[in-house]
């Protein structure tokens, strides 16, 4: 029993600790400021602009990660272990290599004459979300994969026996199962690039009205050590992390009835 | 009908080798084996989920395993049913008119009549999730039946009905093999369900069939060890061919100083005089005498009861017997037969057994396997 | 069989776009700079740190995670729901956030009497640490709890029934059932100590040859526009994400033998 | 001996009500039930893992359910066997010695006999994921003994073993406790097993027990309609009671214009002239006579053969009788019975009922539920 109680106190402290932290924003925090900072055109820059980078990233992440994930998961084909890996690297690596990797490209040849005849990256709001899509893909299509994963082969199997083709029985019976795992991805990878900050960064530079998402925001406060500005910032985000737990709470329970 | 034309097929390190079955139009025939004998591959293989490496499958003569599976006219029933689980009772029944452009109008008295008969039309707006392991599986054969099948196909189809429903829904899918006259395949591990549904059985182990044939065949006469074994069949002795006249086989029993003439029907094998084989009989074929009330003079010889297992309605009883070396026999009497004659442990009875009841093995390393 | 090929495809696309990141490396490395940047003293020092500073925090993120995976796996306690859900939140929200909260906190009469009276944390090693350890915690409790989760507590009910005390059980069965899934979670939660990003530059700053990890050495060089040593240490950190997963893989493999 | 006093004990919406048991030492008793009976939550609480919410549990007189799992003295086998993955078979068998502070010298020879009659000492020096279903619960069930346990718990212990396997382990775990004579407590779901392995038998249904009684009674004699239909008994028809004498009911059938004089020995319950009842016969208790050979002349009737269900050695009869109303009846009969009188659907054959095999049913409740 004592052991027990040992157990549970350690829990208990590391979500103290926790909690001490979010519960230190408030004393930077007055109702006056608070409105005003809200109202602030810089804030309101901000947020907008990471919601709306987060949702262009986030669809096409989805949309990419979709038909990949259904691949890994029912195929076999030349070269997966190798995709396989590969994948799994920008979960592991840090964003701020990966935003790295991203600038180097650019210096390339092919990485300047992408950039001269398609699409402006560097220092552009296409940055933000490229940084974003590149460093939640991954994210994504593991969380689809294993989905799919849990849904037996064996439903499109009697899909087909009862004459379907391969596209209807994944129009008709895996898509319509994979729903919720899908919706969870997609909450997952949005929140993943609302709070993307290392790419970003490296990509999209730190550029007040420009480039400033709400994580760029809080680091660029810190240099002009604007406190209540960050604490604004910190609680939104905070917000915003507890509704995508509430969310995929919401979502997984209601899987299992 | 439907045959296997020595059918093989690789998947990592198991195969299926040279399996040959003929389904004949309006049977149900049950492979039986245990788990791991490459059943559900054999499935998948017939179904078109997994490939051929060599052999041919034919369906009334034309060849299908290059078809796709929608094009095969095969219905597939997986051991979990695999009911969607995104759609109601009845959209899962319709699947197969919708995808199969089958004609509506053309298709309900079917539809209806299966519903009908399965007893599913109180849940037709139920999601499968709320069924009974039952109630799925009553919703799964209508649903592989609408689209007509050239042959259904049902894979461990009690496997996750609740015991005490099992018996229940065995026979309802015999009534319903009986009513509709579709050609079945079915796969279980279980015996029972084998020979209450099957009317011909196929046995299958490591991938390959050991033997095919209609039920009652199939359950007295195992034709090789390993069939017998699985089987359960416990009795099974080395003996002596002695003589081999039209009709039947003479065999020397030496170890009860016995000689046993086999009428020929249980066998298509050619036996020589002199060969050494072995034979065996079920433990339910083998009487005991009641005292005062003996009805055979001829093969009756006397033993040991050494251990009684009770059970239900049969007993099993093991008995010691044999003049130049001991042998254990094992006895299944009926729990009111036994109670008549008083068995108890340590005490003699006379046993006997009916040739007609007593099936052959010939093959050699098989004889050799039972020491 | 069109389908089939389009998901390939896909799956094959991503992989190729992180090729082609990682390939553009090569092109601003040639061996002389190479065997210079390795050998220079400021490489050294940020790969030593951030292995240094790694090493500690998973070794205090492990230790505080086994006993609190377990009483989150087998305990039910009061505010079980609270705890879990914020151990998940730094999961989700970024760890810029985490590392501003943290230097908020420093900022409070608690904080800073903490700075003054126990530890100097801002700017310091030891806030490299800590930052280390806030923003990987929640990861190695969540890997290692389910880890416990797939171990049925019936192996310690036999293993009480056969006469040994809760403990005894703990540390004959769980406890080396559970070894492979803590292994993993080390190896998964060094890797995120060794690429954390935001939480050290707002702890910590960013001082050349004092709060100078790896990613923050990317960033510092971003500013002084030395590709190459950017390059190098992109390649030092790819390779400690690639052997991360091959060790994970041969770790969870052995598993199932 | 072992007894459940009122047990009660609750998780989430489940609960055990009131369970009532003795265990007599030495005994084998089995708990059976269908699948969310309560079954494992019983035997949880009886080895700790759960708190009961009121009732006890007495061990040879003395309350052990405040104790700790570790000094109940109870060894217990859950259905998957739980042999710890990371230790040899011969560390798991020694695991209640090192823990249990036992002496080693002095449990040698247990240890030892224990390997031997369970035929391990090949396998000591493996680890448990290398072996197969039976050989785990063998080495379980060593490893459950050694500590010498005043009671032995095993959880569905054939459910992890290939069939073909079964009918060898059961024999052997009949054997075990012969030997032994470890008191044991085994649940499952499987009639067969129970009557096989029990020499008491409880059955289990929604967290109470139905009915409890060595295993002759508890098969032909069923108290409640609940568990005569757990016990697969289909034959329950109404009737009233007419008169009660000393040691005998007499009930009126009325649907076969038939009265049976039923030895009271088969319900301990007191029934009271006019009262309506059930009673019902297992399908095997029910003769069909073979034309010319009729022995018995009372409680013969007419009936027609409406649908045979072939099995192996048993098959399954349905006849339809009765005089003022149609009654099914099922009657189950042995292959070579059936072959001999000759039976055929839609032909007549003459049953009888013999009143000994008649169980009675005396909740006015359940006789409506036969409607």
């Amino acid at each position: 029993m004592n052991f027990k109680r040992f157990t549970i106190a350690i829990a208990l402290s590391v979500t103290a600790l926790y909690l001490v932290l979010a519960g230190s924003l408030f004393s930077f925090l007055d109702s006056g400021r608070v409105i005003k900072a809200l109202t602030s055109e810089r804030v309101f820059f901000s947020v907008s602009l990471s919601v709306k980078a987060a949702i262009i990233a986030t669809i096409l992440a989805i949309t990419v990660a979709i038909p990949a994930a259904y691949a890994l998961s029912r195929y076999n084909f030349r070269g997966k272990a190798v995709v396989d890996t590969l994948l799994e690297l920008p979960l592991i690596v840090t964003p701020v290599a990966l935003g790295a990797m991203l600038l180097i490209f650019f210096n390339t040849g092919l990485g300047a004459s992408v950039q001269n005849n398609l699409w402006q990256f560097v220092f552009e709001f296409s940055g933000i979300v490229l940084a974003q899509f590149l460093t939640t893909v991954g994210l994504a299509i593991r969380t689809i994969r294993s989905t799919f994963d849990e849904i037996s082969p064996r439903y499109e199997a009697v899909a087909c026996t009862l004459g379907a083709t391969p596209t209807q029985a994944l129009m008709t019976i895996t898509l319509p199962m994979a729903r919720k795992g899908i919706l969870a991805a997609t909450v997952i990878t949005f929140a993943k690039c609302i709070g993307e900050f290392g790419a970003t960064i490296m990509v999209a530079g730190a550029m007040p009205m420009k480039s400033e998402t709400m994580p760029v925001s809080i680091f660029m406060r810190l240099g002009s050590a604007d406190i209540e500005g960050m604490a604004m910032m910190i609680l939104i985000l905070l917000a915003v992390g507890l509704s995508v737990l509430l969310i995929l709470r919401f979502i997984l329970q209601k899987k299992y009835d | 009908m439907i045959e296997f034309n020595r059918l093989c097929a690789k998947a990592g390190a198991f195969s299926l080798e040279n399996i040959d079955i003929s389904i004949f139009s309006g049977d149900c025939h049950v492979i039986v084996g245990p788990t791991g004998a490459g059943k559900t591959f054999l499935l998948e293989t017939l179904v078109g989920l997994r490939d051929l490496s060599s052999g041919s499958i034919l369906i009334n003569s034309s060849e299908i395993s290059s078809l796709p599976p929608r094009d095969r006219k095969i219905s597939y029933v997986p051991q979990d049913t695999c009911l969607f689980p995104n759609m109601t009772v009845r959209e899962n029944i319709m699947y197969g008119i919708r995808m199969g452009g089958i004609d509506h109008q053309q298709a309900q008295p079917l539809v209806d009549h299966l519903i009908d008969f399965l007893r599913i039309g109180h849940i037709l707006e139920r999601y499968p999730g709320k069924l009974s392991g039952g109630e799925k599986q009553r919703v799964a054969l209508a649903r592989a039946l609408v689209p007509r099948p050239l042959l259904l196909v049902l894979d461990e189809p009690f496997s996750a009905i609740d015991h005490s429903m099992r018996e229940e829904i065995r026979r309802l899918i015999k009534e319903l093999l009986d009513a509709f006259k579709t050609t079945t395949l079915i796969v279980t591990h279980d015996l029972d369900e084998a020979f209450f549904l099957g009317d011909h059985i196929s046995i299958m182990l490591n991938g390959q069939i050991l033997q095919s044939g209609d039920r009652e065949r199939m359950y007295y006469y195992p034709r090789t060890y390993q069939a017998a074994s699985f089987l359960g069949i416990k009795n099974i002795f080395p003996a002596r061919v002695e003589e081999v006249v039209d009709g039947s086989v003479t065999i020397r029993w030496e170890a009860m100083n016995e000689s046993l003439t086999i009428p020929c029907h249980c066998s298509q094998k050619r036996f020589t005089r002199g060969q050494q084989v072995a034979f065996g009989i079920r433990a339910e074929a083998v009487y005991i005498q009641r005292p005062g009330h003996e009805k055979t003079l001829e093969h009756v010889f006397s033993a040991m009861v050494k251990k009684i297992y009770l059970r239900g309605r049969m007993h099993t009883i093991l008995v010691e017997t044999g003049q130049s070396q001991k042998l254990t026999i094992e006895i299944d009497i009926h729990d009111a037969a036994a109670q008549k004659i008083g068995i108890r442990e340590g005490e003699p009875v006379r046993i006997s057994i009916l040739p007609r009841w007593v099936f052959l093995i010939s093959d050699v390393d098989t004889a050799t396997m039972i020491k």
